[in-house]
């Protein structure tokens, strides 16, 4: 049994989700997809657990071995992200504001949590496989319950916002099979760790090359790498606050991983960024992102719109920690991405906490909201501080990082914006604290359950654990980050 | 330079002045005051100095520097404010 | 477990903690914490420090030695002095940030390396700034934001110099620093911004003035006294403090004497008495830095003290104009009889505290053969006298009787202040136990009779100048009005210029980019126009343009690709 | 005459550009959806081409085969059911949205819905 664990930890979701529908009864429903989350969470703190020890873990699905047969590999960096997207689930499933902002019918939400396990299955897939197309599979998969799950949200725009992801994850997916095709058709197979010791050979090919560029502008869409990220404001917007919590917690870190996964293992850091020069092209991105998604969150009058587009900023420092290619860049990337999913998915049930007491996710909406709901607003603002890098939370680590990685590489220019951007974080977490804690209060509301402010407090409490107590997350980090640079020679 | 406040108008409340408000106390400050500057320059006669520097061995140096230091001070500072004063709403 | 906490934590973990308390039980509760921060500091031994391994780097959270412990010992002294001044407060906001911010500087004075200093410097700055906004006008929001900015960047040079000097040297300890390199140079210059070097001065006068009665008496306290703290662990015997102290004794008391709000005035006295002690720090032998800190020590009781008194007036009357007060001995008898301990002490009578510091400072300067700043000094030492020791209570107290009638301060700000008082007399008559607490041993009598008949003569003879520049009506008046200041670069030129470039600018922005010297202003208009919702950035674009945004990054990474496959 | 040679990835190559272009230049959702489709067929097309080796038969091993055939890679026309199915789906849920937006707004020109979204907010 325990042999097949990283297989059970992806088709448990994906065989739960029918069960749903069989279950129908709200209140079951949402206690089954808790409980699935939970084992995944189990499973995958087993598996990282197992990978510390034991070293990389390979599965043969089906029996067949690889490179024929698809094959599921483990090692620190993906057993790591295993962790992350379950523990984030485990906390927003059960949440009371799950089903908070949802246009759902009476009796159809057995439907919806068929959908957010089926975007599970499809994360931790793209996270566990080795194979490059069924990463494609999976990443469909995650697409597609995303676009119902994004459709379902209160507003009319929640439609539109999902047909544009729709559009721009189609282009982004049906690039990754092309450049899936165009590898294969050089080296005659899938497998990642295959196609790794074949390629070295090869790098020299037009396909190949054409390929590496299909496959990172595919990988970019599905992160939101600026200027592809414009499908991103608005999904997560109009999406129900849970599923903005679920998904920007969890799915541009996955895309993130792919990317890291498909540069390091597959390609190599030599290829990429000695011979093709990548951070030529992908660092001025990163930075624009860093600027262009802080300034613009400092003017949006939307409270998930705003951290929508912090999260951009956000990626642009993640992105900016894979351009370093050091081992301190990666951990600091790594390190953020883990910070990012707990503090933005603490901030988005936060926001989800909000709009299920006063109806709206409006900046105005929390005015004076301090008193009348002292815990979700002092987890906005312990999760704002977060997002600064402010010592003592889980973000400052993140950016330490980076910056430190940045001067290791004489990159300097690149560690005082690093500062700068983060400056501008602090007018827009500002905003946010001015008006929840000086604003005249405009909704006569209380606190929220504890079955709703927990979930938040746990992954806002998180980021203050894992501000101060680095070793976990940083040393998980490090071994990824040396996970993905030790296959290059 | 600004006229000065006039010097002792009736207070508004009407009631008796305080203490210190009466001219006789307060000519009676002064002279307290005169007579301690005078002691203080009268003691440097009576003990050897032990100043760090010949010029603090000067018989009321202190008095004369403390004594030109506000008077510089204060002229100096009046001559300021005629390039430097602004009205109170000046950044509003 | 408590004697585990690094010092200064109790304070501020316990602030958090000061929301849930109601009534009574909270005043206690905020009066003991400090009691039970010196406690343990008491309890800690000498040379006990706490070292701890973060990401790499070695780190030391806590370092107690002779010079950390008497600014912890008199930070808490302060903290209880202010808490219990400002009992009467019911605002949250005002009696967590203050309570942290106390902690927060404690915190400073015990850290050991750089990284951990910097995290308490700005941890300071962003408590202390609610104090001025709990005033919650327009005008101290703006010179709150305005002393925000200042304050992170000081903070934000400490950070930068700190790694530059970890890459030079390798370590991170915060020891005798010197200004031997660029990393040095920008910890100078950071630490300068909180001692308020001339010129970098301004957002003292600022912003202390526009904070609650209660909190400025906190603020006084701690950013100017932990510079001088860390300037006088990273910087003593640096020659280029002894000028930049002469001046900052020098030129503030020029202000002093023009200014019209009382409490601006004690602003730029703050400004002057930190000028002692920088000059203290820059001559840096065992005599001077001793001064220093016993400067700091009897300054940080008796500037609370007057801000103390004047916070009283404030309260009773409203304002602390010199032009609108005058005769309140009548009404508050006891205030003007602390007051004129506080100023007695400040200029430094005889059986005061200030005597007892100060004289160490001028007979260091005078040992040490630097004549220029020991004049300089000398004359401060007169023009203290006219701003903090008449100015204050004569035209706060006596002076014209403007017929306003009140009540006496609360009991809890009149016990703080006879606290304050008694503190004032008692370490100007017994002085050993402040030596005592020096950094080095004490080989220094201030009551000879050379010192005390100098002073006098100084004191006494710059006080019939007054009398007779008042008879022969040369003191300048108190009027209406504010003078201009170094703030006036970046209130107002750098405001004109950012109205000019961008009037539709946010009001925040405009209070940020006034303070960035306003170049920023233009940049502010286009980056709001730009990320606004429904600008270029600010709104996304539709499903087709974004299709062709990601062809064109294939194309640029396909010519990438292909540019480099020839090689 | 090479680049004549692979005549069907010229092919693919231009039912890719229309599809993309039709994404890119349609305001309407449903042409923008046919778009999609002809940008995935695209992509089926090119891996079948990828699998087809010159000469060889379907990839079913006959009775009492010597294995001298020659026969297609059936590897990428695996795949590509996968990806037919994928493409399906994506039509699918494209197309129920597109019913939704009708019914929500009333059009379904993306122009127009992004009027209607801005007047909204």
């Amino acid at each position: 049994m325990s042999e097949h664990l990283s297989a059970l930890i992806v088709v448990l979701p994906l065989l739960a989700a029918p069960v749903c529908l069989l279950l129908r009864q709200t209140r079951m429903v949402r206690a089954w997809t808790s409980i699935v989350a939970w084992a995944c969470l189990c499973m995958a703190l087993t598996l990282l657990e197992r990978v510390h020890t034991g070293g990389v873990i390979t599965y043969a699905m089906g029996g067949w071995d690889p490179p024929l047969g698809i094959e599921y590999r483990l090692d620190a960096l993906n057993a790591y992200l295993l962790v992350i997207v379950t523990a984030i689930a485990s906390v927003v499933f059960p949440s009371g504001v799950i089903l908070t902002d949802t246009s759902l019918p009476e009796g159809k939400a057995h439907l919806y949590f068929a959908a957010l396990l089926l975007c599970l299955a499809g994360l931790l897939g793209i996270t566990s496989t080795g194979d490059l197309f069924n990463v494609f599979v999976f990443v469909e998969i995650t697409s597609l319950s995303s676009y119902t799950l994004i459709s379902l949200g209160k507003n009319r725009q929640a439609l539109t916002a999902a047909f544009s992801y729709l559009v721009m994850g189609t282009i982004g997916g049906t690039f990754l099979l092309v450049g899936i095709g165009f590898l294969y058709q050089v080296t005659g197979t899938l497998n990642m760790n295959d196609l790794a010791l074949r390629l070295p050979e090869l790098l020299g090919s037009r396909t190949i090359l054409a390929g590496f560029a299909f496959l990172m502008v595919g990988g970019s869409i599905k992160l939101a790498v600026f200027p592809l990220h414009q499908w991103l404001p608005n999904a997560y917007t109009h999406a129900p606050a849970a599923v903005s919590a679920f998904i920007a917690a969890t799915a541009t870190k996955v895309s993130y991983y792919l990317l890291a996964r498909i540069i390091f293992t597959v390609f190599g850091a030599a290829f990429v960024f000695d011979a093709l020069h990548l951070h030529w092209l992908l660092m001025p991105l990163a930075i624009a992102a860093m600027f262009a998604g802080s300034l613009a969150a400092v003017f949006q009058t939307d409270l998930k719109r705003l951290l929508a587009y912090s999260s951009i900023a956000q990626i642009g420092y993640m992105t900016l920690g894979l351009c370093m290619a050091s081992e301190t860049g990666l951990t600091g990337g790594i390190v953020h991405l883990f910070n990012h999913a707990l503090m933005k998915g603490g901030l988005f049930l936060a926001v989800a906490c909000v709009v299920m007491r006063t109806g709206s996710s409006s900046v105005n909406a929390i005015s004076g909201l301090g008193r009348k709901m002292p815990l979700t607003m002092a987890a906005i603002v312990v999760g704002g501080l977060s997002l600064i890098g402010v010592p003592g939370t889980a973000g400052f680590i993140s950016k330490w990082y980076l910056v430190v990685g940045a001067l290791e590489r004489g990159w300097y220019a690149v560690s005082v914006l690093i500062l700068l951007s983060s400056l501008i974080a602090v007018v827009y977490v500002w905003r946010l604290v001015e008006t929840a804690f000086f604003g005249v209060p405009e909704h006569e509301v209380c606190e929220v359950p504890w079955t709703s402010w927990l979930p938040t407090w746990i992954l806002i409490g998180a980021t203050l654990v894992f501000g101060i107590w680095t070793d976990v997350t940083v040393g998980g980090a490090s071994a990824a980050a040396r996970a993905l640079l030790g296959v290059t020679p | 330079m600004e006229p000065h406040p006039p010097q002792n108008p009736p207070p508004p409340t009407g009631d008796e002045p305080g203490w210190p408000e009466r001219p006789k106390n307060v000519r009676r400050l002064i002279a307290l005051t005169i007579v301690l500057c005078v002691a203080a320059v009268a003691a440097d006669l009576f003990y050897s100095k032990h100043g760090h520097y010949g010029f603090e061995n000067i018989t009321g140096f202190h008095a004369l520097y403390g004594f030109f230091s506000y008077v510089g001070l204060v002229l100096i500072a009046g001559q300021l404010r005629k390039f430097l004063r602004r009205e109170e709403d000046y950044y509003d | 477990m408590i004697e585990n906490l690094p010092p200064g934590m109790i304070l501020i973990l316990g602030a958090l903690l000061v929301p849930f308390l109601r009534g009574r039980v909270a005043g206690l509760y905020m009066l003991l914490l400090p009691v039970l921060g010196l406690a343990q500091l008491l309890a800690l031994p000498d040379q006990y420090s706490l070292n701890l391994e973060f990401l790499g780097y070695e780190l030391q959270p806590v370092r107690v030695d002779r010079l950390s412990r008497i600014f912890g010992i008199i930070f808490h002294l302060a903290a209880f002095l202010s808490v219990l001044y400002s009992l009467h407060v019911k605002d949250r906001i005002q009696q967590v940030s203050g309570l942290a911010y106390a902690g927060a500087g404690i915190g400073a004075v015990f850290a050991g390396d750089l990284i951990t200093l910097f995290i308490y410097w700005e941890l300071t700055a962003i408590t202390s700034v609610f104090l001025i906004w709990a005033s919650r006008t327009e005008k101290a929001h703006r010179a709150g934001l305005r002393y925000l900015v200042v304050q992170v960047l000081s903070g934000v040079l400490l950070l930068a110099g700190a790694i530059m000097h970890y890459e030079e040297s390798g370590s991170l300890a915060f020891g005798h620093l010197g200004l031997g390199s660029t990393g040095t140079q920008l910890i100078f210059l950071g630490f300068g911004i909180k001692a308020a070097f001339p010129l970098l001065h301004n957002w003292l006068q600022d912003a202390y003035p526009q904070a609650t009665p209660t909190g400025t008496v906190f603020l006084s306290a701690f950013t100017t006294k932990l510079s001088i703290y860390a300037l006088a662990r990273g910087y003593a015997g640096t020659d280029i403090l002894i000028p930049i102290g002469a001046a900052m004794t020098a030129f503030p008391i020029f202000f002093a004497v023009l200014e019209n709000d009382l409490r601006r005035v004690l602003a730029y006295s703050l400004n002057n008495q930190l000028g002692f002690m920088v000059v203290g720090v820059g001559i840096g032998t065992e005599l001077a830095l001793n001064g220093t800190a016993a400067h700091a020590f009897a300054h940080i009781l008796y500037k609370a003290l007057l801000f103390m008194t004047m916070g009283a007036v404030l309260h009773r009357t409203g304002t602390t104009k010199a032009t609108d007060l005058g005769g309140l001995y009548k009404s508050m008898p006891w205030t003007t009889f602390f007051c004129l301990i506080g100023a007695a002490s400040i200029s430094a009578f005889p059986l005061f505290s200030g005597f007892v510091s100060k004289s160490m400072i001028l007979t260091a300067a005078a040992e040490e053969h630097h004549l220029g700043a020991f004049l300089v000094l000398l004359f401060a030492s007169a023009g203290v006298l006219h701003h903090s020791g008449i100015k204050i209570p004569f035209y706060g107290f006596f002076g014209h009787d403007r017929g306003l009638r009140t009540r006496e301060a609360p009991l809890n700000m009149l016990l703080a202040m006879g606290c304050a008082a008694a503190l004032c007399v008692g370490l100007g008559v017994w002085y050993e136990p402040l030596y005592a607490l020096l950094p080095y041993a004490v080989d220094f009598e201030p009551y000879n009779v050379t010192h005390v008949v100098t002073q006098l003569q100084l004191l006494l003879f710059a006080l019939a100048a007054f009398i007779f520049m008042y008879k022969v009506h040369l003191e300048p008046p108190e009027i209406r009005a504010i003078h201009l200041d170094t703030d006036w670069f970046y209130r107002r030129a750098g405001k004109r210029l950012a109205l000019s470039l961008g009037a539709s600018v946010q009001s925040l922005w405009a209070a940020v980019t006034g303070s960035a010297l306003g170049v920023a202003g233009g940049l502010g208009a286009w980056v709001a126009r730009v990320h606004r919702p429904g600008g270029p950035v600010g709104e996304p674009l539709p499903s087709g343009k974004s299709a062709l945004w990601a062809a064109l990054l294939l194309f640029a990474f396909l010519v990438l690709a292909l540019l480099v496959s020839d090689i | 005459m090479e680049a004549l040679g692979i005549w069907n990835y010229w092919g693919v190559v231009l039912l890719m550009m229309i599809g993309l272009y039709t994404v890119i230049a349609r305001d309407h959702l449903v042409k923008k959806l046919i778009g999609l489709g002809i940008f995935q067929v695209a992509v089926i097309l090119f891996y079948v081409s990828m699998g087809k080796v010159t000469g060889g038969t379907a990839p079913i091993i006959p009775e009492g085969a010597d294995g001298s055939e020659v026969y297609s890679n059936p590897l990428p026309h695996v795949l590509m059911l996968t990806a037919i199915v994928v493409g399906v789906a994506t039509l699918a849920v494209g197309l129920a949205l597109v019913i939704r937006i009708r019914e929500a707004y009333g059009t379904v020109e993306e122009d127009e819905l992004q009027r209607q979204n801005r007047a909204g907010s």
